[in-house]
């Protein structure tokens, strides 16, 4: 997990199971679109892989606005997972990722929903068969519709069920993606059950706006998904909980807007990261930071930084 | 021709406060080399105020103006800490603009519209002097409607609606429309309307009643401008949701505001 | 619960259970010191409750520094709940609360912790004799030695069995301090079950933060709560969770630092409030609050607001 | 006599920038009434730039001068965001200031001590003009002593060192004080220290070897400064924690830093 992958300009490239990234930092699920919306703002070269937005089997509409509100440091979303299921996904939206990962060398992971571990089952076997696909992410934040619309991620047995249904069902890259709502050693160990190569810590925390004036919430669905900066302690954490317990290779993420806050990750714990929310106010974020984070860097590989961080020493 | 998008580092030239302070509207002017470049009536700029880290997000602002190809201007009203932030800029300090985004009013012929704008709507009209014969304005009172001085000075014909009465018509900007259309010697060839979407939905029923085209620019809330939030839908006559920021800002309202039941 | 109490001047005083506050502003656990720290800096007729540092039963050193780190929008603090112990408790800090309760009516909660639920119950016991207290608060955010050192929290059976036997020992009011990391339904009915008379809602949330030049965390303890703005969403979503899930009273908090800030709680489901973090930048920070909050509510009676937001609607 | 603690909103009056601009020394002055009613050598107050929100805590800073009644001067280092939004505050602009804190300096006779700085632990020494015949202070280069010259400035005698010897005395500030009271024909009286943990560790041992009273101003980070939420805990000889916001932070040196075991 840790030696710098062959062939790749060494202090930045990164492998995670059988994945080799040229840079460690990812656009995280829901925050690139398909990856053609930054088609022209982005420097490619610097982004080693792409989550999609969330699909599902069938096309989703999502919510009505207001999706999003801006917090403290943060925002909440609730988008409601509007993607054009998998027939819109392969006919409009892989030629493009195609592309990316020819020209540019982007590794592709599409990110995964349903509403019963066999949807997930279903999606990944029908992505298996397709070239221009690296592998999936588990997005375990969905209502499970069998356990009464419970979150798969907040039982482990549910979420080893997908886990495993999903491992079944395709040879290529599985990452799960844990939420900070956890319990998130449980959930670890049963990714790595149902056989999981990755775990990406991670999603947004639930929460909510109130528009005091108005006496309603700020999002249409009530309460939405934290992300940004301010939740960036409570996934950093999460990270280094579950790097201490020895887990499978980690994918960070979680409010990193600049080079150092990709350090922290790193340094946590984390092997690859996603920048998600930042891109939205600066489309560049990833060149951004990988400028930042190879100062930072200074003469060390990247790798050898995974979980370096200790206690302080006494004064 | 779709412009090159771009984030760029502007430099504020002059913010300029229009009308009573309490109301909290300005003009803000800002330049870099080529920042005018594919700016055109309809299209908005994502702007953030460098150093006042209490936003992560930009916020979208409509084009108002260009002088030049590195100047551009904006109207902006002060709503919350995004809008503050611009407003509260001095000379010289820096903002950044992500843009252009988002599509544009028709290219119809010169003088051939009317403008139907509420409150901030007013802004992207500042670019269609030529095209609209005259705008309408509505708003509050007159405190309010420091706008319509920076659309004259662009060479607007503006007509003035308030709703309390204290300036120009006394009344909505809708009551004054529907005046102007039964009395207009020459009634336009189609209505431009940027505003509250309430507003906007009545100016599109007035101009189904009178079967003009009326094209119209929705404003939701945006996290990014550029296609990857999802933030900003917005139902249509279908049921869909449209992104706006990438499928819009301007609209065949026909598309978005269904024509009312027949009772 | 919501009709407000007789003899108090209407519009800001709330009842919660047996306690009447004459303000629904309370100063969080371990942000106001013992409240002597405060004196001369707060306006204490706006005070409703007062939350005091942990106690225990021995005193405790706490933790080395640093303690704190500030992060967007809010802080970490791994202050160890250094206190002076019950014996120390009684004769230093108790005098002071007293005055404070007879002088200007604040309602006086002592915050407990131990690491045995039979600890907690001891200093409830003990506590109960005293005059000068109205009841206590539960943290069950410490590590329980029978259970390896998970925290009482994260457990419905560990909550319960505390709540049970702090309720067996007292008869005076009992709250019980959840912590946003959950889960917070089933420790909310753990709690009710137990026989408490109200829910706190809610904690710090657990958080890191590194410094990635020294490449050590920068708590000495490693990792520490979050509290302020950044926070708030998270414990404003458990609260209208729990109000929705029919619980008990609710006192809520977690980055309260305007009036708008406490109406979202009290729209959420919460009857009262504790104000933490804002207080270190503002020693006044409740007297703040409670002009803004008045000013907010308008000619509304502020129990008639507890859980009245709704969804926004359609456009 | 403790002086009542208080919020004040203070105004700028100048921001005086020190040295070497890329050392990001300055120091600040504000004013607001009765601003410098309690201070005393030693204190400190809490500082924040209003309308800055990327700060939620106030940060420390010693006084370094008052100026009648109603001015106050800190003398402040570039650390991060909080530092940074005082040094950035224009003329005219507001900042919060909570203070009076903490103890003093004794009251010991007027030039009957020498003082011993490093970095920002220069300070204080501003309103310890009278009582100390000499001040040592310590910086890495010249670019960042820019300190020294606002410390002559209120009349305090700086003998400078820098660790690379590009000004005053080529060493640490420690080796200085060894030198010199070494070979000083008055020796003084007692030791007052103001600076890192490590530098007035070392400065209590020399002034145990030298049987001098040694009294030092200790540095933690803080989350209020008036003793709520403990933050600021320190070792002290004991093993206990001392609360140095309100039981500091000066300290006889000999109760924070334990004699060396023999060896
Ligand atoms: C395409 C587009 C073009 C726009 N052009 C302009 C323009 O030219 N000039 C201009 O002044 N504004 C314009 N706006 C609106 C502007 O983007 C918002 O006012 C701004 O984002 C508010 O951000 P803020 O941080 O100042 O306020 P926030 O803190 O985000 O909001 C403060 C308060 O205002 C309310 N609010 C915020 N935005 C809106 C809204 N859009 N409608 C109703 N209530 C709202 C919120 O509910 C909140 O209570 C445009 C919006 C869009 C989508
Ligand atoms: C009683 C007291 C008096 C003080 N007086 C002064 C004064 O007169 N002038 C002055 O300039 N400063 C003084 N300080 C230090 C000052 O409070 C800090 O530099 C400031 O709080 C840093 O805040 P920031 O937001 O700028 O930096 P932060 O963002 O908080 O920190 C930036 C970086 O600097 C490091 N850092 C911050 N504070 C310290 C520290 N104290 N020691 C070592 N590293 C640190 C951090 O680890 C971090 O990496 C005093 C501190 C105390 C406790
Ligand atoms: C608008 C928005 C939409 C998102 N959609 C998804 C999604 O479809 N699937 C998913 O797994 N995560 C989704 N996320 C979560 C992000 O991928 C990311 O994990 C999270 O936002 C934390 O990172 P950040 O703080 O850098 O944004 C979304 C986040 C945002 C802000
Ligand atoms: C420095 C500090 C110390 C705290 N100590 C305690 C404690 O001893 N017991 C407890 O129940 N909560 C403790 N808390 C949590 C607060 O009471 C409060 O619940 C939390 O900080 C969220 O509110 P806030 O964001 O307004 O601070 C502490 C918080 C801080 C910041
Ligand atoms: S604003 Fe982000 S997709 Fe439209
Ligand atoms: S700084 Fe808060 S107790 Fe000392």
């Amino acid at each position: 997990m840790s030696a710098p992958p062959e062939g790749l300009p060494a202090q930045m490239a990164v492998r995670i199971g059988s994945l080799q990234l040229a840079s460690p930092l990812g656009l995280a699920s829901g925050t690139c679109g398909w990856g053609a919306e930054l088609e022209g703002m982005v420097d490619w070269s610097k982004v080693g892989a792409l989550f999609t937005k969330g699909l599902s089997l069938q096309p989703r509409q999502g919510h009505p606005p207001p999706r999003i509100w801006e917090t403290a440091s943060g925002m909440l979303n609730a988008i409601g997972l509007e993607n054009p299921g998998l027939e819109g996904f392969v006919a409009d939206k892989l030629p493009f990722l195609r592309q990316l990962r020819r020209e540019h060398g982007v590794v592709v992971l599409v990110n995964l929903f349903g509403t019963l571990a066999q949807e997930y089952a279903q999606l990944a076997a029908a992505l298996d068969n397709l070239e221009g696909i690296d592998g999936v992410e588990i997005n375990l934040s969905c209502p499970n519709v069998e356990a009464g619309g419970i979150e798969f991620g907040r039982s482990a047995a549910t979420a080893f069920a997908v886990t495993q249904a999903v491992r079944r069902a395709t040879r290529k890259f599985v990452a799960v993606k844990l939420s900070p709502a956890g319990p998130v050693l449980e959930l670890a160990a049963a990714a790595r059950a149902g056989g999981a190569d990755a775990l990406t810590m991670g999603n947004t925390m639930p929460g909510l706006a109130i528009d005091v004036r108005r006496r309603c919430s700020r999002l249409a669905a009530g309460s939405g998904g934290l992300s940004g900066p301010a939740l960036r302690p409570i996934n950093l954490r999460c990270v280094q909980q579950l790097f201490e317990a020895g887990s499978l290779p980690l994918i960070g993420g979680g409010g990193i807007a600049t080079g150092d806050d990709a350090l922290e990750f790193i340094l946590a714990g984390a092997v690859a990261l996603q920048v998600g929310t930042a891109t939205f106010a600066n489309p560049d974020a990833v060149g951004t930071i990988h400028a930042q984070l190879q100062t930072a860097l200074g003469v060390d590989h990247l790798t050898a930084c995974v979980g370096a961080a200790s206690r302080p020493p006494p004064p | 021709m779709v412009a090159a998008r771009r984030k760029q580092a502007a430099k504020v030239v002059r913010i300029i406060r229009l009308g009573d302070p309490e109301a909290g509207l300005g003009q803000v002017d800002l330049c870099a080399s080529g920042l005018a470049v594919g700016v055109e009536a309809g299209r908005f700029a994502m702007l953030e105020a460098v150093g006042r880290p209490d936003c992560i997000l930009k916020r979208p602002f409509s084009y108002f103006g260009t002088e030049g190809p590195d100047q551009i201007s904006f109207l902006i009203k002060e709503m919350g800490a995004g809008s503050r932030g611009l407003l509260q800029a001095r000379p010289g300090d820096a903002i950044e603009v992500l843009g252009p985004f988002g599509n544009t009013f028709p290219h119809l012929a010169s003088g051939a519209v009317w403008g139907v704008a509420g409150g901030v709507g007013a802004a992207p009209f500042g670019l269609l002097a030529d095209r609209c014969a005259r705008v309408l304005l509505g708003t509050r009172r007159q405190a309010e409607a420091g706008f319509a001085a920076a659309l004259q000075a662009r060479g607007v014909v503006v007509d003035l609606a308030t709703d309390d009465g204290s300036a120009g018509f006394a009344g909505s900007v809708l009551a004054l429309l529907e005046k102007a259309l039964q009395k207009a010697a020459q009634p336009p060839q189609a209505l431009f309307a940027c505003g509250p979407t309430g507003m906007l939905a009545a100016t599109a029923a007035l101009a189904r009643a009178h079967t003009l085209p009326c094209y119209a620019s929705l404003e939701e809330r945006m996290g990014c401008g550029f296609g990857v939030c999802r933030g900003c839908a917005h139902r249509d006559v279908s049921g869909g949701w449209r992104c706006i920021c990438v499928d819009g800002p301007v609209y065949d309202a026909a598309q978005i505001f269904a024509a009312p039941a027949s009772a």
